[in-house]
């Protein structure tokens, strides 16, 4: 059994992933932490896990060495600390951006101020699997996705791969998302009275992840919209593009049906009858699938590419223990065999 | 073994061995009707899907 | 008293007709026709209506002349009837999509047959008056305003109208709606095990409204993305388009404020604290308002512009009663003085 | 016009009562408090009063004399400072549970401590219509009402009016609610993604609502069970009480209508076909509606009567201008004409 | 592998069964039925299962003799054809109400019509193992359990096997359902518009499932009144009973604690800190766990014992694999091993 | 091992070997704060706890 432990345990993506490596089969965890909860049996934060585990939340000041350390922080926080959790632990996999993105310039420019440890971002692998997956066997860092990146590259992928479109043409992502993307702290407007019920476009353009999907596809002229709507759990990204003249709906059906075949956790959804035609979140919460699909406008090119996930599994946990799977040279599915519920 | 290619999706299907002309099979990657229209070797083309109130 | 009847009071748009008209000052509401309904009372179908009204359903046939006609039948039903309609009124609002199309290549094209009385559309005003305020007054029949239509056109109206976009530039607009938007029928999708939850995109590009976006605005790329979100009332806007070279953000604040100071159903929300920023169709359910803002990328001239409705109101039934106001000449907000909701 | 201001505006209860007073033809709203949105729009906080108001929230101390004067604090607030607000104005309604408690025993059992200004409550008629219509007429003070005490006192009128039921038997009442019952503060509870979904029992039994029940109807042994669920408007309650023997159908047919007629906003809900067939919270929210209904087991008198009302109106706000024009002798339905949504 | 095949496997029953048992270590599934989605994948259908199995919908009359045949029909369906299903398999477990009631007069009595199969009921074990675990290893039929009716036992089974409470005495169980327990077929009351949002009571007392309650307890006078609550997957029961002279909230935890103990799937939730204080629904959706609670008032003894169940998971499908594992002296445990999520 | 019995819900608890009087314990069983008022016997006593607002 290889040991864990999770630092922020308390919050939405440790406690998923607390979640997934409770069932792991390779896997012991040993320790997780949190500030706020200190002493508490994780079961009282995460119901879930009652009869599951007696794992009480410890100090984060408290973590003792370990085979692979999990971090779960709020964005930076860990780059502030990251000599210190490396210290503890040969391998570590990280949720948050801080070790995202690789050129510094560009985190500077979108997350507004210098990274406090720039020399790290490079060891981390970028941790996407179904853009780095060769990289992974041999990494001691990898980072974490951004739940709404991963949505947008998982949408894009097969188009970008099979070069069906122009990387410097505009492509603009329509973002609906759950609440849980934003954390367990909540805010005023995510009050219930206040957040139940909403379309509520937050942010029309500018949202951090655009630049992981700079980075991750080499596109240059990209923009994500963002919406909340009443969910708990979901990111859904619609992209729009314009295919390369001469593609055709066939060949899109190649590309997409090549990177779900590749890749054990994306799925095409494109049907023709009954109701569930579409990628659609609700079908894979709790699952760590990708489901894509796509529809073309052959009078004009108009590309619509979707991407259904679970913010907090294939956008954030998921992806972590997928991760965890390549690195260490485990089957990549394993501890995510849920196959996600209908009705839902 | 018979097989064809499905024409919205090029997909392959294998079709199973008592296969008729005439007989409609879905496309397993798209979900099309196809109508089989030949054998020996097999040509399927697409079949009419009625279009059933969906979505809104 | 001016004397109304309405042919399909059963169904969202015919119900909500019937809710505004029963409490509009200067209306008398006749009769109301249900065929699956027949001899019940409306409130036993609109439970919101007990004790405002003591009306039964009466079937369609049995429609007595009166001085305004309202017509909430599924597409494709007026047109069939429209001159024994006529025998009946001299005055018409209709609601269904049959009229509002006046070119009858473009009605085939996106309603997939011919017109059945091709002759009549052109006696509409098509119904949206901050579009066609002026020639209301003069006008005897005015058609109805498909939801998704009305949440683009008001989300586009201040940069058509103010030349602040080149309407041969392509224009993406994605659409969030509700559940009502599908009529009392219903389907297999829209059971709510199955619809509950959803982020479902029914329609990638192709929808009907969209033909109403091309005849209104004059736009020639534009296409409607539409995906259903867990809401019952609710067209929610987003509008993809690239403002003309130097446009700037000011310009356009003076273009959305002149939409808004000259017509009193609709507001600009723009603002930079609190929780409702943007606007929402939570905010505007019930109530006629259609609450339009935007955003400008000055990097590239990247606007997205937003339009948030409630489509049974200003969708819908609530617009209608605005036309009648401005057809007869009255207060054009008579009758709809509901504010909407605040938590909701 | 009669002059009115409002202390403690920016919550739910004061920014509904804003919404219904804006609205009343005989009623002008002079100022509205909030410390923390001091100098804000009060559209800013409550955004569906956009283009209805130009007021802005002042700070508490600044209240001028008035006519009638509108308390919207939290519990407790009130009595610190009744004797200030009595010297602003001749007439005050009160939202808090301050001064609905006539028994100043009951009140320190049920509040966990003396009250603070205990000759204070007998000048004030509790604010329910239905059960003190006469005594609104002479009165210049008027308290509000609990709005899940609302829901059950009016579940249970008809049957403790009409002497069905014997007061010193058990009552059970569930009730459920929506959200915006617990207030625009919120708590780590009221955090979407945790509020989202529930059904959730936060009170078993010893609701300080229980208090009024027993104060207003004089029952001696009762309990309400209090279950929130994924709601913004409504309260639910369903009473469970056994009639006295030989008690049948008929006779609660007779009790529910008398109710009924007397009072314009109840409704009596019981139908034998479609899909409404019993009260329901979302057909009444943003209404002043309280639809009550009932079912017998004549095999052994277990009788389980329901009442649905949106917290926010019969149970706070609507009820509190419902008083107002009772105290000033106007129409009992002035500004409460909104008939509530179908569907919605 | 054990051979097992699915007659109904369409419906959410049926699907939910076949989403365990293809990830059940010892299960493999032959075939499943559905007449009106004949020859489509079974994913097509339930879209989870995408990438799961390449199984199609056969016809009911094409199966197959099997090692263990499940049932998911619509009631009265599986008592018509009884012996054709005995002849394709040793073992049977049926999801619905044909075989669950032994008395057939009390059979009659709830369900309205004489049983078709008389002779069958006696051979069915009642399916709920926290009743009848002992039974089951020699076991040849096992029933299905009405969702309802095992919220109920369970919320009732400390009280009533620590003989807490008087059976003679009444026992009230208010019920908060969601959608997915009318199953996949719809009605003009489930159509998302109507459905959403809802608080309704649509049997106030007289529901079947009463009857399974009767049997297994005991209990003379007891009754479920059931509301509709805006929730997919969900069953809440709260049940309201006396308790006998000098029982203690000690006793209380005992008696819990005990069933607890001696059931891997029920889990006592009764927190003084947090958010997750009593049994939720949400938290146990998709899982088979049953999470049980209680509160007693002192003054009076009368308890409020609450069970959280997914309908379809401990109220059906879940608890049926659970028959199979222990029909066939496999792990309790096996295929039911999902935790369910936190947040959701 | 010292071992005490939670006086809300009679639940046994074992207490580690260097608890300390005055400490505060939750009881893993029903989440109560218990204050160890005592050592050889341990004996334990409810602790006052803080009611957060919750729910509504
Ligand atoms: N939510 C999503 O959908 C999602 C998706 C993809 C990636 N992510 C990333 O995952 C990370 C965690 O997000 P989240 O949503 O789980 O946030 P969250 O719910 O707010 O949880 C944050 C966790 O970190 C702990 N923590 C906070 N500050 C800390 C500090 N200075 N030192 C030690 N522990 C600290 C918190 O516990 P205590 O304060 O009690 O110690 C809590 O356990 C973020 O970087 C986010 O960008 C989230
Ligand atoms: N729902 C929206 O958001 C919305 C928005 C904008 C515009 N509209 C338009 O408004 C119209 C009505 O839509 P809706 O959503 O209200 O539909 P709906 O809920 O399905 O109602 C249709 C109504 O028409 C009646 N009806 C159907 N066929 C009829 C016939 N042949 N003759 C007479 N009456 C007939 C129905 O009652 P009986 O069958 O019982 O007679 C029912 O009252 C549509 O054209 C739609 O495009 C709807
Ligand atoms: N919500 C319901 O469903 C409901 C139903 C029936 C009765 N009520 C009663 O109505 C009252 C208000 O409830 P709510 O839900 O509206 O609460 P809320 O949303 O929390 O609003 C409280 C209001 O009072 C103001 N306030 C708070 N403390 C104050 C102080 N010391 N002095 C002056 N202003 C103060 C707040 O604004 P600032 O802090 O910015 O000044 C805010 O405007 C409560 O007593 C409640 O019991 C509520
Ligand atoms: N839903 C729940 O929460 C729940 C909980 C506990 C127990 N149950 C019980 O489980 C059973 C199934 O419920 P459900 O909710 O899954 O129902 P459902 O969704 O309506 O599914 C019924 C299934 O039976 C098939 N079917 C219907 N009539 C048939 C016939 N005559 N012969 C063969 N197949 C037939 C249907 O497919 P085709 O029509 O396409 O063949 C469908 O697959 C019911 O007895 C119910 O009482 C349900
Ligand atoms: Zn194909
Ligand atoms: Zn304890």
């Amino acid at each position: 059994m290889v040991s864990v432990s999770i630092i922020g345990g308390s919050g939405y993506g440790g406690g998923e992933l607390l979640r997934l490596l409770l069932g792991h089969p390779q896997v012991e965890v040993r320790q997780v932490t949190s500030r706020s909860h200190l002493g508490e049996y994780v079961y009282q934060v995460h119901p879930n896990l009652r009869k599951r585990t007696q794992l009480k939340f410890i100090d984060p000041e408290q973590v003792e060495p370990v085979d692979v350390l999990f971090l779960a922080l709020p964005h930076g926080q860990a780059q502030l600390k990251i000599d210190q959790y490396a210290a503890l632990a040969p391998k570590i996999i990280d949720l948050s951006a801080d070790f995202r993105l690789k050129d510094m310039a560009l985190y500077e420019k979108w997350y507004g101020q210098p990274h406090a440890a720039p020399g790290w971002p490079a060891k981390f692998v970028y941790g996407l699997p179904e853009l780095h997956r060769a990289e992974m066997a041999a990494a001691n860092y990898i980072s974490g996705v951004g739940c709404n990146a991963t949505a947008s590259n998982l949408a894009l992928l097969p188009l970008v791969k099979a070069g069906l479109i122009d990387l410097d043409a505009p492509v603009i992502i329509e973002i609906k998302v759950g609440s849980s993307e934003s954390g367990a702290e909540g805010n005023a407007g995510s009050n219930h009275a206040e957040r139940a019920n909403v379309i509520r476009t937050f942010s029309a353009y500018g949202h951090r992840h655009t630049a992981e999907v700079i980075q991750e596809l080499g596109l240059s002229d990209v923009s994500l919209t963002m919406t909340a709507v009443d969910l708990v759990r979901g990111a859904m990204a619609t992209a729009h593009a314009r295919v390369k003249p001469g593609v055709a709906n066939k060949d899109l059906w190649k590309a997409y049906r090549a990177v779900a075949n590749e890749n054990p956790f994306v799925r095409v959804v494109k049907e023709q009858r009954g109701i569930y035609r579409v990628p659609e979140p609700k079908i894979v919460a709790g699952s760590n699938y990708a489901d894509i699909g796509f529809e073309l406008d052959e009078s004009n090119g108009h590309v619509i590419s979707m991407c259904a996930i679970d913010n907090l599994m294939k956008g954030a946990a998921g992806t972590a223990v997928q991760c965890l799977n390549l690195m260490l040279g485990w089957d990549e599915s394993a501890g995510l065999d849920f196959a996600g519920l209908h009705p839902s | 073994m018979n097989t064809v290619t499905c024409t919205e999706c090029e997909a392959e299907i294998t079709l199973t061995d008592n296969v008729e002309v005439g007989e409609i099979i879905v496309c397993p990657e798209c979900g099309v009707d196809l109508e089989v229209t030949g054998l020996n070797p097999a040509v399927v083309q697409l079949a009419p899907m009625e279009q059933e109130d969906w979505g809104e």
